[in-house]
């Protein structure tokens, strides 16, 4: 059964690393600073602890967009691991672009822990962007979905 | 198969307003493996915990989710709720519905809806939760604190006094340090020997600090609370224990030739040597290098004289091994080699020094007795130029790089203070500084350096020299004003160079021994570079002065007694408990390949040949990795780095995290 | 076409491929620099001036000539600013400047001299040609 | 009955028998192996001497779905969710494959019948085709397989300018009356002069299988050896360098080996079956364990299957057909020909 | 060739300086070569085979091989002694037990490009003048070698053996204009769309039949994700679209910076997959990232993935820079 596109909403996965970017958005709230819904954080102690299988994951699951939000680089709790973050992603963001994922569908953004605004500007711009590229049709699993 | 309880809580009406709780209570009733749920008005209070803990008591409950604020708010409350029924605390999961949800979003159907994900998320989760409890280690209380200069004093003082034993390596055989070197100190014009050396016999004099002077530490091993540490006692072919000090041997010693580094090298010293008067310990030490009787076989000149008979020609290094549970690294810095410096000319005039040199040529203790000389001739010098910023500052975009990136910070006060301390004692001296910038952050550095200029009638120019030609016993110096824009020919009598200073080069060993990480120009780096600045990443080792960056030495004091009030809080402890959320590894899984160790930050991660008995009956020894967990900090960069998966995460699991992104995709 | 080409900081920067904004203004380059008291404007302010895009006034200033190209100032720089690169760039802004001077490829052949060093004939073809 | 019609009108009788039934036929994919395709117009006919993976694929296929589960709150309905298979027509296959269907019928047909395999297997005409260049890698003569007359519902040679069907079952000939109903000028029926071209063709391609390397291979009854050749040394050496991948398996036509696993995204679980291979190590894992442990005992346990225990549960019939197909793609050229010649010389 | 491997491996043995030869022994075939070991010199001197179908890379069974006791000879080929030092790298073989033979390579040929310009019923093989003549049931056939080489060898890396206890032959320099990254490009240029195509029409063709893993020195796990039930992602067979996908790109991802290039795994795919260029990607993105690195050139190196700078580290964000959707 395929939505039509008007009630189609994006699923967001955005995982968040407990000390910045998971507190960035705790502030969010705490300042009532509203972005979309579709946005489901999960809390990991890194950003480096973010296994490129957990975002293939969270496509096969039927995610349209995956982002990894961390400490900005030179401040992480763990003092290296969003350094880790930034090499694997920017590989596995690569070659899921060379086979042909749209490359909006992930991203990495620093988060601090005191930048509840910017959390919602980023999750505001990426639930844009995958709003804009529609239902994720590349990576995911049909079984279970067509009927 | 768990039972699993969930609890929703209002939080009055800031989730209650825009979650319906009762819808979201009642969905999780309908989650496979939970077998009751409940919601209250604030779950965090007495009742709200009382609800909980009757729950899991009534329905025997081996997980609990609760829906309410951010777990960085109460997921320790819960978790002790939970405990003190007799449910592991980390059996226990928090939904995050009032930060990043109720107070986010305004519709209650949206905010119901995701509330509801945030919950079976949370389900999913708990379901898979192994019970989990944090190890314990026992702490070794006794530090080390490698360097016995003014840091490493400072922080072994500062622990001693608390209580502790403390031991000081040294690699030199006195403490004390570049400041016992130092004449004067900024900006109070205080003797530096005054100060620094009562503090010196105060360490000597501490009944709970030990000092093994000219000696290194070899290897480390072990990890917060109970390393184990190597220590290689040089020979020093002199008893420490017979020898009383007394110098007899260093006046018979016919081998004279010997640099003295207590003076830069600017005089000679003796092949047996005590480096200067006040050290600690004093006691002397030969040099084998330049002693008769090691190199040659003949002399034993010292032996003869030594009415304690403390001379030893046999003696050998030795290794010792001590426990320590916390390690302080206050390995200090050096001037770097300004030779690679051609225009300067330092190679070529002996009348061109560094800071250094010139602090023992102004210091009464010095190789001129205090009197400024020029070392090529032995006059008085009338025109001095001073040059700043020697290898500090210096661009890294080349591979070929004579300095540093970065300022050096004391220069610009220390040339103030040579400044005015000649013009103190020689008024006539013309006085030249040529500087970049003057950099005087500081109590009462700004007004010194204007001392310097309105008082003393120091010339600061800016602008740098170019070019140092030595050249019929003067010293050509050629500079830009950039003030006037004119270049300057400056006849000068002295030339001294304000050379960049740079760690010692022991510490990239012995980071390396420590596991402890470093920036590019070989600074230990700190825990956190705001809020952690004492400490290493590497817990138990912790940073007092210059080998963490260039400082001054009040404030290398400051963090010298930082660093000991950091090591005090982890002796104090008979017991570390460490947090459970670590790595383990599936020993049968591990494959050996070593890439979690490269990247664990914490060196948690070691690697043992063990043996395993196969299904097939036969033994196989495999090389397989171990993590310690009392040095684990949870990050995680290893379970990504495995490809087996064999390195997993405690608390927060592969297949943990991947039920929470099944949930949440549903 | 000569009169309306006027030599941009871009071009000056994009030739030289030095980065002005390194320098820390300590003036070593002029320091060291033998030519200094010809000069109107000192290295130092070469690169300063650069910064600022008062190319022109470079442009038209005897001192590039007086540049002695020896490099002093580019060994010395602690900041590998490299102003002696920004002195030939100017020079070669005005010398792009007077179209005469403008050599087409075409012309070469002519002016090819069988013992002239491949080395040089590159270099004019560098210098001369925009 | 025998047919016959010119080769340049395969394409007519290819789209006849397309008009009939889904139609299969051997093409070739860009990687250059020739794959069963459905056929479409213009669909050519390989001139590979076979296709990589076998026509088993077709009744047992690598993913089978055999039920879901919907899980509605905490009740779990389950949902038959088997397709009944329409008719279709397998065009092309080898008389080694042929014969793999006889082996494959043994196990799933047999009681109780594996209904999915069943049900795709009642609704398929073979149509089998003689090998016009067998490769040096065919041993189909060794298992008493002819690859001149390769058998199925009609059985087919190509000649350069005539392509010859003989339907050998009922449902072959009711195939071919349907095509000669449509369309009465498609097929001729042949003379006795044909008939003779189709032997002095079968003649030729005797001729070239006796000048196969492999020709002389003889498969041995090893069903009173069993235990000897379980019990042999030689197994260790021979698989000490299977890698335990399971490309053999896979490309095998014989190879019946499944797994049942489990999908769930959470509301819904679709169970299915997978090809399995005894050469993985969790091959036959049982909660307590696997029962082979070494590489060497699954890689017995391949050929003595083959070999020894699958003739003797069926009346001496091997469950290798000589296809080759592993003696290609093992990525380190193990094989059932060097296993047999290895347990001959065990023998001497 | 072939005789003087035999002779020195002979000689190794009869000397007992080694106990064990890993080389490679003859089938029924010019070209169906198995990888054996060796302990009895008269097997070797009767079995033993070296001729241009020998493209298996031995290094991989020195892990199971440096682990017996006693000492093993092996024979490696340039690109096999990078697979070699990588495994070195991670403690995987026992270098001790190990005596390495580095032997001169010219390239390999592969069967498979024989069989797809229609070369069937081989029966016999002569390399002349860089062209095969290959005899077959049907008739002699003529190709040029090259034509028919291995893809790996085609774009040959490196003739240069990063180490060796000896060498039979000459040693030979790294391929500094080697093409292998030409097809990688090719892809970065098409849309995505193409670029999903494509790989949907490779990848779909995958049967999961584990050679490629199995054979990769890299892929070297006591058990893999994929066939561990408690890692959540077991897979026994790709049964949809998105599990073809999911197996090469975790794998190729785990190898990343480890992988050699050896083109072991698009020898060895039945079905012609060029996995290779899954490979090739993470190589080309980190050379051009984060400066060049070879796995494998020497022992103890530091991957580029495991590794970082502070300061010099592209954002994931230079992935968007395409801008293609």
């Amino acid at each position: 059964m395929q939505m039509n596109d008007k009630e189609w909403k994006p699923k967001i996965i955005a995982f968040c690393c407990n000390w910045c970017s998971y507190s960035g958005a705790d502030l969010a709230g705490t300042n009532r600073l509203s972005y979309p819904a579709e946005v489901k954080i999960i809390r990991v102690p890194c950003s480096c602890r973010v296994n490129p299988m957990f975002i293939l994951r969270a496509f096969q699951q039927g995610a349209d967009g995956v982002i990894l939000c961390g400490c900005h680089p030179g401040d992480c709790h763990y003092s290296t691991g969003n350094y880790h973050t930034r090499r694997r992603m920017t590989l596995l963001f690569s070659m899921l672009n060379y086979l042909g994922v749209e490359s909006a569908r992930t991203r990495v953004e620093w988060v601090s822990a005191a930048e509840g605004a910017r959390f919602v500007s980023v999750m505001d711009s990426f639930v844009a962007d995958i709003t804009k590229l529609g239902p994720n049709r590349r990576l995911e699993d049909l079984r279970c979905k067509t009927n | 198969m768990q039972k699993i309880g969930v609890f929703v809580c209002w939080c009055g009406s800031n989730i209650a307003a825009t979650v319906d709780v009762k819808a979201v209570a009642e969905a999780a009733r309908k989650v496979p493996g939970v077998v009751f749920s409940a919601d209250y008005q604030y779950m965090c209070s007495e009742a709200g915990q009382g609800l909980i803990k009757d729950a899991i008591k009534e329905h025997g409950l081996t997980g609990v989710v609760v829906c309410s604020c951010s777990p960085r708010m109460h997921e320790a409350t819960f978790r002790k709720a939970v405990q003190a029924v007799g449910l592991n605390p980390y059996m226990l999961e928090v939904a995050n519905i009032r930060e990043q949800c109720s107070w986010v979003h305004k519709d209650m159907a949206t905010a119901t809806e995701k509330a509801i994900a945030l919950m079976q998320a949370a389900v999913a989760k708990v379901t898979l939760n192994t019970p989990l409890t944090a190890g314990t280690t026992p702490v070794t209380k006794r530090a080390l604190v490698i360097g016995g200069g003014i840091a490493g004093m400072q922080t072994a003082l500062d622990i001693a006094d608390a209580g502790y034993e403390v031991d000081i390596v040294e690699a030199k055989p006195t403490i004390g340090g570049k400041m016992a070197q130092l004449d004067k100190t900024f900006p109070t014009l205080d003797c530096s020997s005054c100060i620094v050396t009562p503090k010196m016999v105060e360490v000597g004099q501490h009944e709970k600090i030990h000092i093994y002077s000219y000696s290194e530490v070899t290897q480390i091993k072990g990890f917060v609370g109970n390393f184990n540490v190597t220590i290689k006692r040089k020979a020093r072919y002199v008893d420490e224990a017979k020898c009383t000090g007394c110098g007899a041997c260093t006046e018979k010693c016919p081998s004279r030739k010997a640099p003295n580094e207590f003076n830069m090298g600017l005089n000679n010293r003796t092949a047996v040597y005590i480096p200067f008067a006040q050290a600690v310990p004093k006691v002397a030490t030969i040099d084998p290098e330049y002693c008769i009787k090691l190199t040659k076989g003949k002399c034993g000149a010292c032996a003869k004289i030594c009415e304690a008979g403390a001379i030893n020609y046999e003696a050998k290094d030795e290794y010792i091994e001590v426990e320590y549970g916390a390690i302080v690294a206050a390995t200090g810095f050096e001037m770097i080699d300004v030779s690679p410096y051609d225009e300067y000319a330092y190679t070529q005039s002996p009348d061109v020094v560094t800071s250094l040199e010139y602090e023992r040529l102004m210091n009464a203790a010095g190789p001129t007795g205090g009197h400024l000389l020029r070392p090529s001739d032995g006059k008085e010098p009338k025109t001095i130029v001073f040059i700043q910023c020697v290898g500090s500052r210096e661009s890294c975009s080349s591979g070929e790089m004579r300095g540093k990136p970065y300022c050096s910070k004391v220069c610009c006060m220390y040339t103030a203070k040579h400044a005015m301390l000649t013009k103190d004692h020689y008024p006539d001296t013309d006085i030249y500084v040529f500087y970049i910038d003057v950099r005087t952050p500081g109590k009462n550095f700004d007004e010194f350096y204007r001392r310097a200029v309105e008082q003393y009638g120091v010339h600061y120019i800016k602008g740098a020299v170019g070019k140092v030609t030595p050249e019929g016993g003067k010293l050509k110096v050629q500079a830009s004003d950039l003030i006037l824009n004119e270049q300057l020919h400056i006849d000068a009598d002295m030339v001294v160079l304000a050379g960049a200073i740079e760690p010692n080069k022991s510490a990239r060993p012995l980071a390396t021994m420590l596991t402890a990480s470093m920036d590019t120009n070989d600074f230990f780096t700190e825990a956190h570079p705001k809020l952690r600045p004492v400490e290493s990443p590497t817990a138990g080792v912790f940073l007092s002065g210059m080998c963490q960056g260039p400082k001054d030495i009040p404030e290398t004091v400051a963090q010298a007694g930082a660093a000991a009030s950091k090591v005090i809080g982890l002796l104090a402890k008979d017991h570390l408990v460490g947090n459970p959320c670590v790595a383990h590894s599936d020993e049968w899984m591990c494959n050996g390949c070593s890439q979690c160790e490269t990247v664990c930050p914490y060196g948690a991660i070691t690697y043992e040949e063990k043996e395993f008995r196969m299904p097939d009956r036969t033994t196989k020894v495999r090389r397989v990795a171990q993590v310690n967990p009392a040095v684990c900090q949870g990050c995680g960069a290893c379970t990504v780095t495995c490809p087996s998966g064999a390195m997993d995460l405690n608390g927060f699991s592969n297949a943990e995290i991947m039920a929470e992104v099944d949930a949440l995709c549903r | 076409m000569a009169s309306t080409y006027t030599v941009t900081k871009e071009q000056i920067l994009s030739i030289s491929g030095v980065d002005p904004q390194k320098c820390m203004r300590c003036g070593k380059c002029s320091a060291t620099c033998p030519s200094y008291d010809e000069m109107e404007y000192h290295p130092h302010q070469f690169v300063a001036m650069v910064e600022k895009g008062e190319i022109e006034k470079l442009m038209g200033s005897p001192s590039i000539y007086k540049c002695m190209s020896c490099m002093a100032c580019i060994q010395r720089c602690p900041r590998q600013v490299e102003p002696a690169k920004l002195v030939e760039a100017i020079r070669l802004g005005v010398i792009r400047q007077q179209e005469r001077n403008h050599l087409k490829p075409d012309d070469i052949p002519a002016l090819l001299d069988p013992e002239l060093p491949q080395q040089a004939i590159v270099s004019a073809m560098r210098k001369y040609t925009k | 009955m025998m047919y016959q019609i010119p080769m340049e009108s395969l394409d007519r009788l290819l789209a006849a028998i397309a008009a009939q039934q889904k139609l299969y036929l051997p093409t070739d994919n860009t990687a250059g192996e020739a794959v069963y395709t459905e056929w479409t117009q213009g669909a050519a006919l390989s001139k590979k001497l076979n296709t990589l993976r076998s026509a088993k694929d077709f009744f047992f296929p690598q993913i089978q779905n055999m039920a879901k589960f919907r899980r509605e709150g905490k009740k779990i309905e389950v949902i038959d969710d088997r397709a009944e298979a329409d008719d279709f027509c397998i065009f092309g296959v080898r008389a080694c494959d042929v014969r793999s269907f006889d082996v494959l019928d043994n196990v799933f047909l047999a009681d109780p019948v594996d209904t999915w395999y069943e049900t795709r297997r009642k609704h398929a005409t073979v149509i089998s085709l003689a090998c016009t260049r067998p490769g040096e890698t065919c041993f189909c003569h060794t298992f008493g397989i002819d690859a001149a007359k390769a058998g199925g519902d009609i059985q087919c040679w190509e000649t350069k300018d005539t392509f010859y069907l003989e339907p050998l079952t009922e449902k072959g000939q009711a195939l071919a009356d349907a095509l000669i109903a449509a369309d009465g000028e498609l097929l001729t029926q042949c003379g006795a002069d044909q008939e003779a071209l189709v032997e002095k063709e079968t003649e030729r391609i005797h001729k070239i299988l006796e000048k196969l390397p492999l020709y002389d291979l003889k498969a041995e009854d090893n069903r009173e050896r069993e235990l000897e050749l379980f019990r042999s040394k030689k197994w260790k050496e021979l698989s000490s360098h299977c890698l335990g991948c399971g490309a053999c398996t896979f490309v095998c036509p014989t190879c019946q080996c499944f797994d049942i696993e489990d999908f769930n995204n959470g509301e819904t679980v679709q169970r299915y079956r997978c090809w399995d291979s005894c050469m993985y190590h969790d091959f036959t894992l049982m909660a307590a364990g696997t029962p082979r442990l070494t590489q060497t005992e699954r890689f017995r346990q391949r050929f003595m299957h083959k070999l020894v225990y699958y003739p003797k549960a069926h009346d001496g019939l091997f469950s290798c057909v000589g296809c080759g197909r592993c003696l290609r793609k093992c990525p380190i050229h193990m094989n059932i020909v060097k296993v047999m010649e290895t347990l001959k010389e065990e023998k001497e | 060739m072939q005789n003087e491997l035999k002779w020195r491996g002979l000689e190794l043995l009869k000397d007992g300086a080694v106990d064990r030869i890993l080389g490679w022994r003859a089938g029924q075939f010019v070209y169906d070569i198995t990888p054996d070991v060796f302990t009895d010199p008269e097997d070797l001197e009767k079995n033993f085979i070296y001729n241009e179908f020998c493209g298996a890379n031995l290094s991989k069974y020195l892990i199971a091989e440096s682990a017996k006791e006693g000492k093993v000879a092996v024979f490696l080929k340039p690109c096999d002694t990078y697979s070699f030092n990588q495994l070195c790298t991670e403690h995987r073989i026992h270098r001790e037990n190990v005596y390495v033979i580095g032997i001169e390579c010219y390239g390999k040929v592969s069967v498979d490009a024989l069989r797809q310009r229609g070369i069937d019923g081989i029966t016999g093989i002569r390399s002349e003048m860089g062209s095969l003549k290959i005899d077959t049931i049907y008739g002699e056939e003529s190709v040029p070698a090259m034509e028919v080489y291995a893809e790996r060898c085609r774009n040959c890396k490196s003739k240069k053996h990063v180490v060796f206890d000896e060498l039979i032959g000459a040693d030979g320099e790294v391929v500094d204009d080697c093409d292998r990254f030409d097809m990688v490009e090719k892809l970065e240029q098409m849309s995505a769309q193409e670029r999903f195509e494509f790989w949907r029409g490779e990848l779909s063709r995958c049967i999961r039949c584990n050679a490629c893993r199995n054979v990769c020195p890299a892929c070297s796990c006591e058990k893999c994700v994929f066939d561990n039930p408690k890692s959540g992602v077991l897979n026994k067979a790709a049964a949809d679209n998105f599990e073809e996908n999911m197996f090469h790109i975790i794998r190729a991802y785990h190898v990343a910076g480890r992988c050699t290039d050896c083109g072991e795994c698009s020898r060895v795919c039945p079905e012609h997959i060029p996995l290779h260029l899954l490979n090739r990607k993470f190589i080309k993105d980190y050379n051009e990232l984060y400066g060049d690195f070879v796995a494998g050139e020497s022992v103890g190196q530091m991957s580029p993935v495991a590794d970082f700078t502070t300061d010099r580290d592209a954002e994931p964000s230079v992935v968007q820079k395409g801008g293609d959707q």
